[in-house]
């Protein structure tokens, strides 16, 4: 016991010191960006926030609030706060034009309401009254539309926004900032984490502001933005009209390491003859026309990444349900599972077998017994011994491992018994033959080019020899059922069997035979989890007949 | 000139090809030379790919180079997991195992729901756009999904309403098997091409003098 | 023996060297079928080359010589593809059997372009533990891979001091032969933002479409053929490619004839024994009756 | 004993667990420290484990030997082989003949990898070709609607997704409709929308379900309720 002391004290010591030993080591962190705080405490740029949802007033006064600041607190050049000032008018502009068109439309859908309202009341006629519901939704939808892309322009107004407490870098996409660019407006722009001569040549990605640690030595060529984002290749992306209004913008989370100095820069593009800064730029095309530098910023880490909750909800949630239901399994075992259909072929295949008189064949996969679908084989191989007892056939089972060869023979010999015919039991019958995957399928293809057995199972995994066994199984004119995980082998499977338990099934005919509480658990669980999914699945269908937008279930589940 | 290795390994390599085809007329000692040839070569060749890429730089070099010596510590563990060949000392490995899959379940647990699960559910539920054809295939997606989840769901009798979408369910999952298979069989002729490939290129090589 | 019973009971010999002549026939004698290509192949080639020049692209090389007729041919597209843009490249294995196919193929390639080792490009070799390694990754390059393939320490490379982590890359491209591409996906690319595509073996291809579809992968390249088809693409737009690097262009679209004509080969035949299994069938069961 | 042997390896693989879970939600830096140190001991721990599955083999052979096992005469074979090519890689100096040592262009070991081993491993699935056409004959019949629909897709798959399936597209007559061209057979518009259709969708079904079982067995593991990692004994 002294030794096993001292082993145990070097383990307490292991997992003490693993923390300890991470926080040893120095390296970047990888965390959601806090709080702003800049270096003299003034509100600069990068600061903006607000809280709650603003009204739409407030969308003006604020964007007009930052650049104020923004010119008030640097001494911007001429050049540059004119890019400011039109790239800020530009974006005003292209809100007031959604707003103006979004009130115009919000006008028509409340026009073809009341329309339809009066042809309900007038009792008009069932097509009118349908023609007049149809021209309603497509109003409505409209409205939605230009409803989702005030929010997204407003929500690109900022670098950051304050939803709630979540907090989330809005950026661009390629394709809003090549239309401004063709548009021959300049444009608040994208930083890049490549060298400055090609800023503005990414095809497929941009972002809206960038960062530059300025820890780093060469800071002034290094541009570091906060996130890269990846996003439709132009080439491939959906152009069609509700794609450009909705998709455009998309949130990514922001990642900086806490403590750590950040320049914050501003680019703004611009055609320009040439620049002295960026000589290798090419005169002419929409270039990097100015970085502006507007001042420095440390994120400090949170205690809780809020843009991962909805993921720590779902892991806690279906973590809790799989564990109660490992849980009830054990308290009732007799827990409801379907019928498995491939189970009662098996019977039907058994019963055929009996009365042609010949042998049955059955093969437990080519793992070893610490795999599940091995496993799953020895269960289901079970209810065969014991049926094959009652029909009074022989039972062949050819093994490649021989630690399944042993529990194989536990099985049959307690089926057997369980069957009341314990002298029918042949031991000779479970037999290892050969470790060796190729001459392993050769031997066992050739006892049933012999012994042409009149059903043969494959249950467990299998790797390429699938084909072969399977192959000479049809030749043979056998009954075959297939059960098995392995997806590369299911095709070959199920066009050469007569029934095949496809991946999952297999562990539910074993959870349904064996009653562990821990499959049966899981597999309760795992119901409860696919049950959830396909309601969120069917009220989209359902949200789909009524309206054709509705973001709100996919926004739930998507990762952040 | 071709060096004498080359001719030499390429006379060797084509044999060795020709010894695992043997299989095809059936099993033979050929074969099965072949076959544990290969199978003492692999193991002595990811011997040495091992040694040599992890436990070699990662703990040698990183002690006598960067005076890193927390690497003892999971070299201590690594040994207990070796100690499992020998039965009496064999629940050592159990620590190893513990911490490195007990710790890896935990570490793949949130990435999985954020990698894979949501973004596949997520995209289940797209806006519909981009005219009648992609509607449409949305559509099919929906349905494809939800009946494939309910051929998978255990909870239920599949009888009527339920029995008819999980026959629906298996449908889908036929087409896509087949998709799946006519891929396989795709994947098993290129192999061969390569190998065919192979033995008429060598033909310059093995015959030195047949090269123009 | 009437001709249904003649198909149904074929010595397997006669179809074994069936297959053996019509993979070699093409191979000999090349019909040159033009490959075209599919949407799945083109969208990973114009993502490689709508990056500006001297961006960072990651390659993982998850495959080992069983699958090298398949997966060596788009290690060779790739690797041109990415020099010819300047791209810099960050090669690396997940598979113990790949170290010494990417060895042959990066260091062929990069001398045809005269490329530097540690400059322009980097073979950070082999280790094991797929997500253990991948996940390391988007912490830090060096720290996972402190030597590369060579033995040399990374820390020091010219090509690391501009990138740390997967994070800084620009592209992430997965040749797998394995479930390698789920890993990519799960550990590196969803997490951290970065833009992928797989080229992975034809069995595993269509299991990947969920992903393709869903815009987590840019494209999927399928065994050979879809090594072909990134063969022709790239040889379309960088002509040069055909002369100066022999074995880039190459054996993937020379394979083309042969498995065309495999492939014919192989579905005429489930047809005609489709048909023959129902005739004989039939003529059982009316036996049967008569009987 | 008892409490070393089965409690404590449970507690480890709880405490690294949860730890590893939590620190996914909490964005500092030692959380961030936490998993890089974590990863890097995994990395070292794997490679040992590597190595125990490849002694395994080893003394699975010995063992065949010992007890002359049927074909044992075989595993002197493997284990010959196994010797050659750990000491081609391990000999500290280059093997007379080879210009290198260890593992670099132009060792011994470099030699054997490619001359035998790539030969060998690209051979031993390339047979299946053969067996896919005899079974094209023999065995794979539409016995089933089931079966029947997987046919279908594999024909159109195959035949579409290869060269000559643009030939035969090629030669149907075409038509147009508004704009565009349409052909009677377009193999590769039917294999992309096989692909990206139905099987995309049916695979994510799956895919779903085999996402729920790994969140399942990572949650038994956590808690213990899964030892198949901790090998047969008390």
């Amino acid at each position: 016991m002294g030794m096993g002391k001292r082993i145990l004290a070097c383990m307490a010591a292991v997992l003490v010191l693993l923390p300890v030993h991470a926080m040893a080591v120095p390296a970047p962190a990888d965390v959601e960006l806090g709080d702003v705080a800049n270096d003299d405490g003034s509100a600069l740029a990068v600061s903006w926030n607000w809280n709650g949802t603003p009204a739409e007033s407030d969308l003006f006064s604020f964007e007009v609030r930052i650049n104020e600041q923004l010119l008030d607190h640097f001494a911007l050049t001429e050049r540059q706060q004119k890019t400011l000032t039109d790239a800020r008018s530009w974006l005003v502009g292209q809100i007031a034009d959604v707003l103006t068109q979004r009130d115009a439309a919000k006008a028509e859908m409340d026009a073809a309401q009341s329309a339809l309202d009066q042809a309900i009341l007038d009792k008009e006629p069932d097509g009118t009254i349908n023609q007049k519901r149809h021209e309603y939704w497509q109003k409505y939808r409209v409205h939605k539309r230009l409803d989702h892309q005030v929010n997204r322009l407003h929500n690109a107004f900022s670098a950051r926004t304050y939803a709630g407490e979540d907090l989330r870098l809005k950026a661009l996409t390629w394709e809003f900032l090549n239309e401004a660019l063709r548009s021959g407006k300049e444009w608040i722009s994208v930083a890049d984490p490549a060298p400055m001569a090609s800023v503005g040549t990414r095809g497929d990605r941009s972002d809206l502001f960038g960062v530059n640690s300025a820890s780093r030595a060469d800071a002034g060529m290094l541009f570091y933005t906060f996130d890269t984002i990846s996003v439709p290749n132009p080439g491939t992306a959906d152009s069609s009209d509700e794609a450009t209004g909705l998709e455009q913008f998309r949130a990514i989370p922001v990642r900086l390491v806490p403590d750590i100095e950040y320049q914050v820069r501003m680019s703004t593009f611009g055609t320009v003859p040439a620049n002295p800064m960026f000589p290798e730029a090419e005169a002419g095309g929409p270039q990097l026309a100015d970085v502006v530098q507007i001042g420095t910023a440390a994120p400090i880490g949170n205690a809780f990444d809020k843009s991962k909750l909805n993921n720590l909800i779902f892991a806690l949630l279906f973590g809790g349900i799989i564990l109660t239901f490992i849980i009830l399994a054990r308290r009732n075992p007799n827990m409801f599972i379907r019928r498995i259909a491939g189970l009662e072929a098996v019977d039907e295949a058994i019963g055929r077998a009996t009365e042609m008189g010949k042998p049955v064949m059955y093969l437990c996969g080519l793992q070893s017994l610490s795999e599940l679908s091995t496993l799953a084989a020895i269960n289901i191989l079970g209810r065969v011994a014991g049926k094959i007892a009652d029909y009074e056939s022989d039972l062949i089972v050819p093994n490649r491992d021989p630690v399944v060869q042993t529990v194989a023979q536990e099985v049959v010999k307690e089926g057997y018994a369980t069957a009341g015919r314990p002298d029918a039991y042949r031991e000779d019958n479970i037999f290892f033959l050969t470790d060796d995957q190729f001459s392993f399928t050769a031997a066992t293809c050739g006892i049933m080019m012999r012994d042409k057995p009149a059903a043969i199972f494959l249950m467990g995994y299998y790797y390429a020899e699938s084909l072969l066994l399977a192959e000479t199984g049809a030749d043979t004119g056998a009954i075959q059922i297939a059960g098995t995980d392995a997806e590369h082998q299911l095709p070959f499977f199920i066009v050469t069997c007569d029934y095949t338990l496809i991946g999952e099934e297999l562990y539910a005919a074993s959870a349904y035979l064996s009653r562990e509480p821990m499959l049966l658990g899981s597999l309760k669980g795992q119901d409860i989890a696919k049950a959830f999914m396909m309601a969120i699945i069917l009220l989209q269908a359902i949200l789909f007949i009524f309206s054709a937008q509705w973001d709100v279930l996919r926004d739930l589940v998507t990762p952040l | 000139m071709i060096p004498a290795g080359e001719v030499l390994g390429t006379w060797i390599a084509v044999g060795l090809t020709l010894m695992m085809f043997s299989f095809i007329y059936k099993d033979n000692p050929a074969f099965k030379f072949g076959e544990h040839l290969y199978l003492g070569i692999s193991v002595g060749y990811y011997v040495n790919i091992q040694y040599w890429s992890t436990i070699y730089p990662l703990v040698f070099q990183a002690m006598k180079q960067q005076h890193n010596y927390w690497v003892l510590i999971p070299t201590i563990l690594g040994i207990f997991i070796l100690l499992r060949i020998i039965p009496s000392m064999s629940w050592l490995s159990r620590m190893a195992f513990a911490l490195y899959i007990g710790g890896f379940a935990g570490y793949s647990l949130p990435l999985i729901v954020h990698s894979l699960l949501l973004p596949q559910l997520s995209q289940t539920l797209q806006p519909y756009s981009g005219g009648p054809g992609p509607v449409i295939n949305q559509i099919i997606i929906l349905v494809a999904v939800f009946s494939t989840l309910i051929y998978f769901f255990f909870s239920l009798e599949h009888r009527r309403t339920v029995g008819m979408i999980s026959r629906l369910g298996i449908v889908f999952i036929m087409v896509s098997f087949g998709a799946s298979f006519g891929y396989t069989v795709m994947a098993r002729i290129s192999l061969l091409i390569g190998r065919f490939q192979y033995i008429i290129e060598s033909g310059h090589i093995m015959f030195p003098w047949t090269r123009s | 023996m009437d001709f249904v019973t003649l198909i149904l009971n074929l010595d397997r010999k006669i179809i074994f060297a069936c297959v053996a002549v019509l993979v070699a026939w093409p191979l000999i004698w090349p019909l040159s079928m033009p490959v075209g290509t599919t949407p799945e192949v083109r969208s990973i080639f114009s993502a490689v080359d709508a990056l500006p020049n001297g961006s960072d692209i990651m390659i993982a090389a998850d495959y080992d010589p069983s699958s090298k007729p398949e997966l060596q041919p788009f290690l060779y597209s790739m690797l041109a593809h990415c020099f010819e843009k300047d791209h810099k490249v960050h090669i690396l294995t997940l598979w113990p059997g790949g170290p010494a196919l990417v060895q042959q193929a990066v260091e062929e390639v990069s001398k045809q372009y005269g490329k530097t080792n540690g400059t322009d490009w980097c073979f950070l070799g082999y280790k094991p533990g797929n997500a253990a390694v991948v996940g390391g990754l988007t912490n830090s390059i060096t720290g996972t891979y402190p030597t590369d393939f060579y033995n040399r320490p990374t820390a020091n490379m010219p090509i690391y001091q501009r990138v740390q982590s997967v994070k800084d890359c620009d592209y992430i491209v997965d040749i797998a032969a394995g479930a390698t591409v789920e890993v990519w996906i799960a550990f590196a690319s969803a997490p951290e933002n970065v833009p992928m595509s797989a080229a992975c073996t034809a069995v595993s291809a269509a299991g990947y479409y969920p992903y393709y579809q869903a815009g987590q992968l840019d494209g999927i390249s399928g065994g050979m053929k879809g090594s072909a088809e990134y063969d022709v693409l790239l040889m379309d737009k960088y002509p040069n490619v055909q002369g100066g690097a022999p074995r880039v262009a190459g054996n993937a679209v020379k394979g083309m004839d042969a498995q065309s004509a495999v492939h014919l080969f192989i579905v005429l035949s489930i047809i005609l024994a489709n048909i023959c299994y129902f005739i004989a069938n039939k003529r059982q069961r009316e036996e049967r009756r008569t009987a | 004993m008892i409490f070393l042997k089965r409690q404590l390896p449970i507690i480890i693989a709880f405490v690294a667990g949860i730890m590893m879970w939590i620190r996914y939600y909490i964005p500092s830096e030692v959380s961030t420290n936490l998993v890089d140190g974590y990863l890097e001991w995994v990395r070292i721990i794997v490679g040992f484990a590597a190595i125990l599955g490849i002694l395994s083999l080893l003394q699975h052979h010995m063992l065949k030997i010992r007890m002359k096992r049927p074909g044992f005469a075989f595993s002197y074979v493997t284990i010959a082989a196994f010797i050659m090519m750990t000491a081609a890689g391990f000999l500290p100096f280059a093997f007379p003949g080879f210009a290198e040592k260890n593992m670099e262009t132009g060792s011994l070991f470099n030699w054997l990898y490619e001359y035998t081993f790539i030969p060998m491993q690209a051979t031993m699935f390339s047979v299946l070709a053969f067996f896919i056409a005899s079974a094209a004959f023999r065995a794979f019949r539409a016995r089933s609607m089931e079966a029947t629909l997987l046919l279908v897709a594999a024909i159109i798959m195959m035949v579409g997704r290869v060269p000559i399936g643009d030939l035969i597209s090629n030669a149907t007559p075409a038509f147009m409709i508004g704009q565009n061209e349409y052909h009677l057979i377009d193999f590769e518009e039917w294999t992309g929308w096989l692909l990206n259709v139905p099987n995309a969708a049916a695979k994510r079904g799956i895919l779903l379900g085999v996402y729920l079982s790994q969140i399942a067995i990572s949650i038994r593991i956590i808690f213990g309720i899964e030892r198949t990692y901790m090998g047969g004994g008390d």
